[in-house]
């Protein structure tokens, strides 16, 4: 197991969350998809800290503070999908655009 | 090929399978399940990584309570749709970019070989301290952040006054027969 | 007394001020406040011309100016000064007397009329202006009056502003002079653009000792005889004058007399070294003067209308008077003009007297009107004599002048133009004046009156001037030896003296001129129905004044406006409608495309912000 | 800042910000507190204006009473006030319209405290252009005082139905609004380049008109950025062929903010090109002069041939102002120091003489409601003040001798004549034209026999509008007749500039 494979199960992971953000219609799975990408990010933060790091601390320090804000991101995500399925009757991103022009 | 290569290969076939598993599913339920599957796995990744804690943190978090909130808050809306979602008209375009990324990842990663040293993590002594120290007021910081989160989700997801936690007339009637009473959307 | 000068055109000036302001306040006062300063401006003038005799010991002082700066910028300084020298003198003369008389008979004549005190103004102003003209020492002064008087003369026709077609002469005349002013500018920038400077002395003095090339002093003349065209109504610009009796009498009078009409022969007399040393230019003022007098004299020969009448007649005077300055005849031109000023204001004031008495402006309408208003009868005789130019009236002696100066200086043929203009002269003036006053008094005109008293005293002082005035001409003291000693130009004194044959010619023309008229008119041995019905194709164009209005009208309507009409529609339609709106529909519709970019959809943002990525992923690895 | 002229400088540019500041504080319904409030702040700016002008000494120095304050150093923006000889009398306009707009819109009821707050804050930007001695804040002030064009002309302007077209406030404030920025954004071009390209010649970084006037550009440089000086102040002073906001402009806006626009607006535009081009890029402007002097032809004639085909009474005025702007650029172009003077005073007389027309045919709208001269006749019976005013408008408007314009116009006409003979004449066929459209309207609506059914109950002016038409005819006449004092003062700023132009 060398650093590139690592590496690149990460962009793998991360090529699969922006397919996920960019064909998915339904706002809980853009969610989701946006998760798999933070989760990239990790592997590579603290694949990082433990191949070149040599304090081995700083990479596992940012992961933690990305799956903190990962959680409060998800807690917001879904409120807001309630609210907006509530308003909007759909969950879909698409049709909520009401905004445009 | 040692332990850990196998264990690295089995644990990437998970992660990604788990993830294609999310983006291609038609259930959002299964989707998030799949999740599920990918993100634990990531934490075996961690754990081959030398870093148990964090390993452990992925799976209660993500595994635990991300994915259980996904789950809740699907079944509060319970949209029929949600088994049977279809991808936008742009998934073809999307999916050459996604390789495109990919690619432009992979090229990067594999013409750019770091010299790295021999793995290893720290302990959770460390880890620990170093957080509690070094980084007490980012950490202070990120909790101050998951309280305001927290209130604003309450706030957003409880009903307006007036609110009976329905989809709103003007905006689709037929959509009133689809749900019932949500007593979750009320506080 | 000659520092003092400057208070001639000052006074009407204040009594203007003071009546634009004040006079809604004072309305009692307001023919008081003109007619005592204009009395004020008349009496200076008398001083002035003392002065000016007991200064004529020094022959070479021609003139005496004064001047204060203006203007002072870029290196020039526009002064304002005024020049005293005879022709300045015999126009001073002419038109104080004339504003004057004219205002105490209008203090009669517009006695009813509401706006007396506005009347009262602008004829203040429009003395002050033509007395501005008059003594200006150079040509921005002399223009800046110029413009005035046109613009009181388009107050005074339009005073009635009310009637359509008073407010449409006024329009016109305003208009019309204005055109030939664009020549007169045009023609004092030329001068000033060659000489840098508008001080007449100064010009001259360049043009006396070949200061400009003859190129440039034959196009300046050209120009300002195009000003004077313009004011003076001559051909092609005279339309506006024959429309100007729309105006109340006195103005006409005040108009046809003593301003506005005289003042572009006045500024070819004061410009004459320019004609004098441009064969050409003088040539165009005589066929020019010429061929108008001949034309109007035809016109006032039909028309019918009395005002009309000594509208067409004053333009047969005016152009003779060009006629004899184009043949070099200074003295004659000026001397014409002194004795036509009084003569036609006499006409015009009897004039007015007549339809004031009568009501009547239609000469065939009249007749025998002597038995109801011997006094404006008498009056109005000695006028048309005086025109006709019967011995010994002033008329005489000016005529006389003027066809002797034109033998002078154009010889045999031009000659035979202007005795024809005499007998012309004669014929229409017998013709108003037997068809007025002598023959059948018509019953509709049985309530006729006199004129009062107030009308009929200045009436009665012309009347004098233009009997006398004629005696002007001759020598009688060393101090005053005739007016061609006393107006002449460089050193060409130009003494009264009567070619008999000419004087015998005119005088046979003259009187048999007048006798025609008789014979027409009271007589009834010459009939003029079948003369009319002989040549009736001259006389429809005659009547229709050679339709030149009618062109003039066809060119206004049709080209003019139509072409105004369509710049503004193109302005509309192509600069603002194509040129800016287009610009900004440009925009607004490349924007209406361009928005749909902004689709509201999610994954096409997100999509946006993938292949800007790869975008500059590949403009990274490319570079 | 030192000296009592600066002081009142700087208080006269300051007054009427603050005084739209404090306004916006006003209780909005007291409408007659709200007027007396401005025309009291209105009168104090006349009065200082008229201080400075009465005392301005023509002497040495081109700017007098410096303001000057530190803004932004490291870029090089001070805050520069200072008076010469051409822009004294341009403040003193703007004092005379100001007051005067504010005296004639006694009968503005929507809203008047916005009105007032926005009619304030347009004067202190033009107070500001003309005042700066730094570009950034020239610029600055210049926005300042077109942008509350649009929400005046917007709010309180008034659409018109021409039959075959439309013209609604909205698009009058709109096209208004976008053409001037359009001619700003060229004008901010230009100053970019020159502070960039001084910094590149002297090293510093200087916004201040005095230091870049100090700063030889090369040729080609001014050759190539006098054209977006030119054209975008020329813009804002009605250069053919980007006049056609100012007529729109006109018929949408009310009287107060038409008077500002024809009187002062357009005026910051062609002292743009003098103050700014001409004294910053000498040789551009030599190079271009035929262009602009052409131009200026153009708007002459081909204002006069448009005024002389509309019908209603401001696109006549409105054309009119297009026409006498093209004096004023006319002027400027022949670089011929009596014209370049002719030009300056011409921007004063025109200004007092526009606001005058404005003025009255706004009392006629107010009280018929009609704008077309082949509808309106023979009101001379009834609104016989109003039909005077405008008359001394009219006359000034074809140059008669006695109003200021004449003293103007023949100097333009002496210059451009011999410097450009051609455009002398027709710049004189140009006033003839004048005449008939000035004539044709005056006796269209003032002359003739009037219907008395019609307008029974019309009333003339009343004595604030008739005072604030005694008051710009006064300054038309003071300078009509004795124009020394005003020529003197404007001589002696537009004299350096000549003579660093070198001619």
């Amino acid at each position: 197991m060398e650093l590139y494979h690592v590496e690149l199960l990460s962009a793998a992971l991360f090529a699969i969350g922006i397919y996920g953000v960019l064909a998915r219609r339904n706002s809980v799975l853009i969610l989701i998809s946006i998760e798999l990408m933070l989760n990239a990010v990790n592997i590579n933060a603290v694949a990082y800290s433990a191949f070149l790091d040599p304090g081995r601390l700083v990479g596992q320090v940012i992961t933690i503070f990305v799956i903190t804000v990962a959680a409060a991101e998800v807690g917001l995500a879904m409120a807001i999908i309630l609210r907006l399925y509530r308003t909007m009757s759909t969950a879909n991103a698409d049709e909520a655009d009401s905004m445009k022009w | 090929m040692d332990a850990s290569a196998v264990a690295f290969s089995f644990l990437a076939v998970m992660v990604i399978g788990g993830a294609l598993g999310v983006v291609v599913t038609r259930n959002v339920a299964h989707a998030a399940l799949f999740l599920l599957l990918s993100l634990a796995s990531v934490g075996g990744v961690f754990i081959l990584l030398v870093a148990e804690f964090l390993a452990l943190v992925q799976i209660l978090i993500y595994g635990g309570a991300i994915t259980i909130v996904l789950l809740f808050a699907l079944m509060l809306t319970r949209a029929e749709e949600f088994t049977n979602v279809r991808d936008n008209p742009q998934w073809a375009v999307a999916a050459v970019a996604a390789l495109s990324i990919f690619g432009v990842l992979g090229g990067v990663i594999l013409n750019n070989k770091l010299d790295t040293q021999e793995l290893a993590g720290p302990s959770l002594e460390e880890l620990g301290t170093e957080l509690f120290t070094n980084w007490v007021i980012p950490f202070e910081i990120a909790s101050l952040v998951l309280l305001v989160a927290l209130i604003g989700a309450i706030i957003l997801a409880r009903a307006a006054d007036g609110d009976d936690g329905q989809p709103s007339d003007a905006q689709d009637p037929s959509s009133l027969t689809d749900t019932d009473g949500t007593p979750g959307g009320r506080s | 007394m000659m520092e003092w000068a400057w208070l001639i055109p000052a006074m009407p000036a204040i009594a203007f001020f003071f009546l634009a302001t004040a006079g809604r306040c004072l309305p009692n006062w307001s023919a008081i406040a003109a007619t005592g300063t204009m009395a004020v401006a008349f009496i200076v003038f008398w001083f002035v011309l003392a002065d000016w005799f007991s200064m004529s010991a020094l022959p070479e002082v021609k003139a005496f100016g004064f001047s204060f700066d203006w203007i002072k910028a870029g290196g020039s300084t526009f002064t304002w000064g005024m020049v005293i020298d005879p022709i300045s003198l015999v126009m001073v003369g002419l038109v104080t007397a004339a504003a004057l008389g004219i205002q105490i008979y209008t203090w009669s004549y517009m006695s009813h009329e509401p706006r007396f005190t506005w009347f009262f103004a602008v004829h203040s102003l429009f003395a002050a202006a033509m007395l501005a003209l008059v003594l200006a020492d150079n040509l921005l002064l002399l223009y800046i009056a110029w413009e005035l008087v046109g613009i009181c003369s388009y107050l005074l026709i339009g005073f009635f502003y009310d009637r359509r077609p008073a407010a449409e002469a006024a329009k016109k005349a305003f208009i019309t002079t204005r055109i030939g002013d664009v020549g007169l500018l045009i023609g004092i920038l030329l001068l000033f653009a060659k000489t840098g400077t508008f001080e007449l002395s100064a010009i001259f003095t360049m043009v006396e000792n070949g200061g400009i090339s003859e190129t440039v002093i034959t196009a300046a003349a050209v120009l300002l005889f195009l000003g004077a065209i313009g004011k003076s109504a001559q051909f092609p610009l005279h339309v506006w004058l024959p429309d100007a009796m729309e105006g109340p009498t006195p103005v006409s009078a005040l108009v046809h007399s003593a301003t506005m009409v005289v003042a572009g022969v006045y500024l070819v007399a004061r410009m004459f070294p320019f004609y004098e040393h441009s064969e050409s230019a003088a040539l165009m003022v005589t066929l020019i003067g010429a061929f108008t007098a001949v034309g109007a004299a035809a016109i006032a020969l039909v028309v019918t209308d009395i005002k009309r009448i000594l509208a067409y007649s004053t333009l047969t005077d005016l152009g003779f008077m060009l006629f004899a300055l184009g043949a070099g005849g200074l003295t004659a031109g000026m001397f014409h003009l002194l004795i036509h000023g009084f003569s036609k204001a006499i006409l015009f004031l009897g004039a007015g007297s007549i339809s004031h008495g009568s009501g009547q402006t239609d000469i065939r309408q009249m007749g025998g009107l002597w038995r109801k208003m011997p006094i404006t009868a008498v009056i109005f005789g000695i006028g048309a004599l005086s025109l006709g130019g019967v011995p010994p009236f002033g008329g005489f002696f000016s005529k006389d002048e003027v066809i002797t100066a034109v033998f002078d200086g154009r010889g045999w043929g031009f000659m035979a133009i202007a005795l024809l203009i005499g007998f012309m002269k004669a014929l229409y003036m017998g013709r108003v004046f037997f068809a007025v006053f002598l023959g059948k008094l018509k019953p509709e005109n049985e309530h006729a009156h006199e004129s009062s008293m107030v009308m009929l005293a200045p009436m009665l002082v012309f009347a004098l001037l233009a009997l006398f005035g004629g005696f002007l001409a001759l020598s009688y003291t060393d101090g005053y030896q005739g007016f061609g000693y006393f107006v002449f130009e460089g050193t060409h004194q130009h003494p009264f003296h009567l070619n008999k044959g000419i004087a015998i010619g005119s005088i046979a023309l003259a009187v048999s001129g007048f006798i025609l008229a008789w014979m027409a008119y009271v007589q009834g041995s010459l009939k003029t129905e079948p003369i009319i019905k002989r040549f009736s194709g001259v006389h429809r164009v005659l009547i229709n004044k050679y339709y030149v209005d009618e062109v003039y009208q066809w060119v206004i309507d049709k080209v003019v406006l139509v072409f105004g009409r369509f710049i503004a529609f193109f302005d509309r339609a192509f600069i603002n409608d194509i040129g800016i709106n287009g610009t900004g529909s440009i925009v607004t519709t490349t924007g209406r495309f361009m928005r749909y970019v902004q689709s509201g959809k999610l994954y096409t943002y997100a999509m946006g912000m993938i292949v800007g990525f790869l975008g500059l992923a590949l403009a990274w690895w490319v570079s | 800042m030192n000296g009592l002229e600066s002081v009142l400088l700087f208080s006269l540019v300051v007054t009427p910000f603050l005084g739209a500041a404090v306004l916006a504080f006003f209780p909005a319904d007291n409408h007659k507190l709200i007027h007396w409030y401005t025309r009291i702040i209105a009168a104090s700016g006349l009065a200082i204006a008229a201080y400075l002008f009465i005392t301005f000494d023509t002497g040495d120095s081109l700017n007098k009473y410096i303001v000057d304050f530190d803004w932004l150093p490291s870029l090089g923006i001070r805050f520069t006030l200072g008076l010469s000889g051409i822009t004294v009398p341009l403040v003193l306009l703007n004092a005379i319209i100001f007051f005067g707009g504010v005296l004639i819109s006694w009968n503005v009821d929507h809203r008047p405290k916005d009105f007032f707050v926005w009619l304030m804050l347009l004067v202190a930007g033009v107070y500001g252009v003309f005042a700066s001695r730094d570009l950034f804040f020239l610029f600055f002030f210049y926005e300042l005082a077109v942008v509350p064009m649009y929400l005046l002309v917007g709010v309180w302007g008034s659409s018109t139905d021409f039959g075959t077209f439309l013209r609604t406030k909205e698009y009058g404030a709109m096209k208004v609004m976008l053409v001037l920025v359009a001619g700003s954004v060229l004008v901010w071009i230009a100053i970019l380049a020159m502070w960039v390209e001084a910094r590149e010649i002297t090293g510093i970084a200087d916004f201040g008109m005095a230091g870049l006037s100090q700063v030889e550009f090369s040729e080609g440089f001014q050759k190539t950025y006098y054209p977006f000086l030119m054209i975008g102040f020329g813009i804002l002073a009605g250069l053919w062929p980007f006049h056609t906001w100012s007529p729109d402009g006109h018929v949408a806006a009310p009287t107060a903010v038409s008077m500002l626009h024809a009187g002062v607006l357009m005026k910051l535009g062609a002292f743009g090109i003098l103050a700014v081009g001409m004294v910053l890029l000498p040789d551009g402007a030599r190079f271009w002069a035929p262009l602009l002097i052409g131009l200026g032809t153009v708007n002459v004639i081909y204002g006069a041939i448009s005024a002389m085909g509309q019908k209603d009474l401001k696109y006549i005025i409105g054309y009119s102002s297009v026409s006498h702007m093209g004096y004023v650029l006319m002027g400027l172009g022949a670089l011929d120091t009596l014209a370049v003077d002719g030009a300056v005073l011409q921007m004063f007389s025109h200004g007092i003489m526009t606001a005058l027309f404005f003025a009255m045919v706004g009392v006629i709208y107010q009280r018929t409601h009609i704008r077309d001269i082949t509808i309106l006749a023979g009101l001379g019976k009834k609104m016989g003040i109003t039909g005077v005013f405008l008359a001394v408008a009219g006359l000034t408007s074809l140059g008669l001798p006695g109003f200021s314009s004449f003293v103007a116009e023949i100097m333009i006409f002496i210059g451009t004549y011999r410097t450009y003979p051609v455009v002398g004449v027709l710049a004189v066929v140009g006033a003839a034209i004048t005449a008939v459209y000035i004539l044709r309207m005056l006796g269209a609506v003032f002359f003739g026999p009037i219907d008395e059914n019609k307008w029974k109950d019309l009333t003339d002016a009343n004595k604030t509008e008739t005072g604030v038409a005694a008051l710009l005819t006064g300054f038309l006449l003071l300078w009509g007749l004795y124009p020394f004092r005003i020529v003197e003062i404007i001589d002696s700023g537009v004299v350096p500039i000549m003579e660093r132009l070198g001619s």
